[in-house]
């Protein structure tokens, strides 16, 4: 079902925890619809120094999340916000598409992280328009329509 | 080789040596089509009538009260389908529960589409129905109660004894799913009073692909397979030869001593169930502590989801199950879950892990061993456990 | 022990040996549920994919277009109620033939009760239906035509292609019957224009109790069988492995060499119908003398009844069958041989030879030696016969 | 499906065939429905002192005529016609339960064949009251009824 890339990230997950005085933070994801994905950002010069993750759900969610976070460790923020969900999954020799869902998750809680980060500090990403760090829960005041 | 402890008897079971050994010569010896008249034929029609008997004598029927089909989703979609045209003069309604499998739900669901009406019963916590609610339910124009013997995720066994004298008392023809009971539970159809009733078995060390529906005699069902002559012209199709003699030699050898299975099972259980509840906090166990099936362990771990836990388990050699083996195909939390009134979140991590004729104490052990640190693992991971820490 | 011959093999086959070894591992090793995510049930989905795979290939289809059913059976009700069901908004005339396997006639029959029109097109002597007729029988509400590519006791074969086409033309969807035709005749259901074809395992050397629907993409059609998601929600019921295993295997088998395999039957066919037609007076070929299945004899033998001759033949360790095996509980002559003409005393008097993969040179010396004695013992019985010599 | 003795007569068929200048000769059946019975019976002093038979027929048909003709084999005409199905089927074991139609069939060539016998003669017997020795041919007018 899983490339040997998603269960060695699953079983060894990197950069598991949390950044104590993160400068940013982001959640994505719903509990109703099992799985959550909180990313840790610590940011220096705009480039992203450390980073943590902490993951409720399946086992593609933990390892995209694992490979997310060792994809834009050391990037600048700009580069982290290119980070796109295929990439993600192809990084894992690939997803089942019913699981690509976890890949988009994971690219939602960098953007996240970076947007209230932003906010926060008063700056501009262009890659950031149009993001909404709420759609995610809006999809689902329809609780049937979990993971579309 | 990696330890390798199966605990999920509840999606399929290995088959026993002794039915395969039955078995072997009808594939390409003994292979005749049962319907012919030479000697290749003739025998397995007598092999077939004996798989029948056997079958029966377990469910205490007469030999031509047994029905042989490809499987319990088969079986289901007969029953349910069959009594719906029949009686569709006399009414379209229909009543079952929520917390069926998909083969009873789903077909309940396309008979909507098709005209009929049906009235999906709530559960409790335990997943029982209430008499009262069913005894509320039946309208002049009910045709058909179905409701299962016993769930196959979180084991609980239905009052089937009451659902059926109060169908009989109303003239509804009764059908009950046991693909889990059978094997596991003692079943007299007379004496339970059941119309109709649907087996499979693959749950019960026999082969894939062969079921069987019991038939009281006179109950009115429409054929769901048209065709040839087979099985009193009830259900068409070559006989699975083959098939049909593994699930007689099954059910034989699961009824040579069915206390002792299922003593053997229910006390390993609950040894289970205890030692991971003490074991693993903010655990608790899904379906009714007493009424149900002896291999059924089903529990939800807070904070975790529950197919990263199928996977660790796997990991070590642990085959368990989230939710039933047929809707993990899916993402939504099972039905059974939500209609016993767990919330999404908690759903989410539930773990059955059923256990069988060939479980040993030391995969019982092993698997105390091996789940609480995965636990831990994957807690140390959520999110969710992350505020339940900060609150202790 | 006493010679025994075989000559059945329309009713079904032997499963050859590689088939069997295929199987054998799914049934107590790798046993687990596909639908499963744990190793136990993961190797059996790549299992099950392949065997579809397999299956595909052999008729140029795509493999996500053939789904698993257990028999022709099934596939013949699953086509035809799926068809009728789905469609009924758009009209409910169906066509088939008067020669079409009862898997097929009586859900017809079926479902004229539940309300649908259906045209049963005449065949010839032969047993060919006419395109023609065909044509003046489609209607604006027509939604499904269902003709057998070739017919399960004369042999015939149809003009499917043709009949595909006219189909077509018209909008309508086009189902086949091809469980006698599948293993025997190049069939490439693309070139011929086929929306859906139902094929058996065990009439290809393959285990009883499986069979496929092929469907191809985008063919409206409801469920026969509801419930769990298996074969992409569209056949509920837990995957029969070891049979879908078994059925992959038969049918690349079949294949590898299918022209060599039509003409080595094709050779002791017409040799058997030679030497008995100059053997056995006041005989007769029931079928088309070319477009005919390559293993089928169908013959009439006058003043003679086809179960004498059957039991006679069994007596002597000839396996042969007197109209279709499945309507054998019947003591009616056989629809088909009614159809294409004949009279009732004649059609009594049928004798169906079919041969396969294992029948040698010899086996067909043995039936050229030993019928016509039989013939002469029971003809010497008849009254019927009697008036024939006096008239001599 | 048949017994053993059922096998035996049905092979090896006691009293084929046909007698010259029979003194009683009976058929029933129809060769529509796959079975004609056809008795020949030699009569002398009231007594059956020979009876051959030829039947167009499944086994069953063809092991019913022997056996009937073995057990009138010597009688007197009133204990031949006091012959019942049920008698010549446990004679040979039992029958099928579909096949028990042939020794109905059986039971009426004897009585048909006597029948003639007491119409050419002038005789009466009281066992034929209420026999038509057409009643066979007239159940077939539908062909569907074959064997009822
Ligand atoms: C033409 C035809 N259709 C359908 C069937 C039914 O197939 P099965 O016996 O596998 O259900 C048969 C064989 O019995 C057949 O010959
Ligand atoms: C309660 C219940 N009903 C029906 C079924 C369907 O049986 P089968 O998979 O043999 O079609 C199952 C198992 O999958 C079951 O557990």
């Amino acid at each position: 079902m899983y490339s040997d890339k998603v269960m060695d990230h699953f079983m060894n997950p990197r950069n598991v925890g949390e950044i104590e005085n993160a400068d940013a933070v982001g959640q994505v994801g719903n509990p109703k619809c099992g799985d959550i994905m909180k990313m840790y950002l610590k940011i220096e010069d705009g480039v992203i120094v450390d980073v943590k993750f902490k993951t409720f759900g399946c086992g593609s969610a933990i390892a995209t999340s694992s490979m997310a976070t060792e994809m834009i460790m050391g990037k600048t923020i700009e580069e982290a916000l290119n980070l796109s969900n295929k990439a993600v999954a192809e990084a894992l020799d690939g997803l089942p598409p019913v699981k690509m869902h976890c890949s988009v998750l994971a690219e939602q809680a960098v953007k996240s992280a970076i947007y209230h980060y932003a906010e926060k500090n008063g700056l501009y990403f262009k890659e950031l328009e149009g993001f909404d760090p709420d759609a995610d829960e809006d999809h689902h005041h329809d609780e049937e329509s979990c993971h579309i | 080789m990696r330890k390798k402890v199966y605990l999920d008897y509840s999606a399929t079971t290995p088959m026993k040596k002794e039915v395969l050994d039955e078995m072997l010569p009808f594939f390409n010896v003994q292979f005749g089509n049962p319907s012919s008249i030479h000697s290749f034929g003739r025998d397995n029609k007598t092999a077939v009538a004996k798989a029948r008997e056997q079958i029966a004598k377990t469910i205490n029927a007469a030999s031509d009260e047994i029905f042989f089909t490809a499987g319990g989703s088969e079986s289901d979609n007969w029953a349910i389908k069959g009594v719906a045209y029949a009686l569709k003069e006399k009414g379209k309604h229909i009543i079952t529960s929520k917390i069926e499998h998909h083969a009873v739900l789903h077909t309940c669901q396309y008979l909507e589409k098709e005209g009929f009406e049906v009235t999906y019963l709530n559960v409790d916590a335990y997943g029982l129905i209430s008499l009262e609610e069913l005894k509320a339910a039946i309208r002049p124009d009910t045709i058909l109660i179905t409701i299962m013997f016993a769930n196959n995720e979180i084991g609980t066994v239905e009052p089937v004894k009451e659902i059926a004298a109060m169908a009989k008392a109303h003239g509804i023809t009764f059908h009950t799913d046991a693909v889990q009971a059978y094997g596991n539970l003692p079943i007299d159809v007379k004496e339970l009073g059941i119309d109709l009733m649907s087996i499979s078995a693959h749950k019960v060390y026999g082969p894939k692909g062969i079921g069987a529906l019991y038939v009281k005699k006179g109950t009115k069902l429409h054929p769901l397979i048209h065709g040839g002559a087979q099985e009193k012209k009830r259900r068409a199709g070559t006989e699975n030869v083959p098939g049909i003699v593994g699930f007689g030699k099954a059910a034989e050898m699961a009824f040579e001593d069915l206390e002792g299975h299922m003593e053997s099972l229910i006390s390993k259980r609950d040894r289970l169930i205890q030692e991971l509840k003490e074991r693993i906090p903010f655990m608790h166990l899904n379906g009714h502590p007493t009424k149900r099936l002896p291999g059924n362990v089903n529990i939800c771990i807070q904070f975790i989801e529950g197919e990263a836990l199928l996977l660790s388990l796997d990991m070590v050699g642990i085959a368990s199950s989230s939710g039933s083996a047929c809707t993990s195909g899916s993402l939504d939390p099972s039905h059974v879950l939500m209609a016993i009134g767990l919330t999404h979140e908690v759903a989410h991590g539930s773990l059955r892990i059923t256990i069988g004729d060939f479980t040993t104490d030391e995969d019982i052990d092993y698997v105390i061993q091996q789940l609480p640190p995965i636990v831990d693992r994957l807690r140390q991971m959520s999110p969710l456990f992350e505020k339940v820490k900060g609150g202790n």
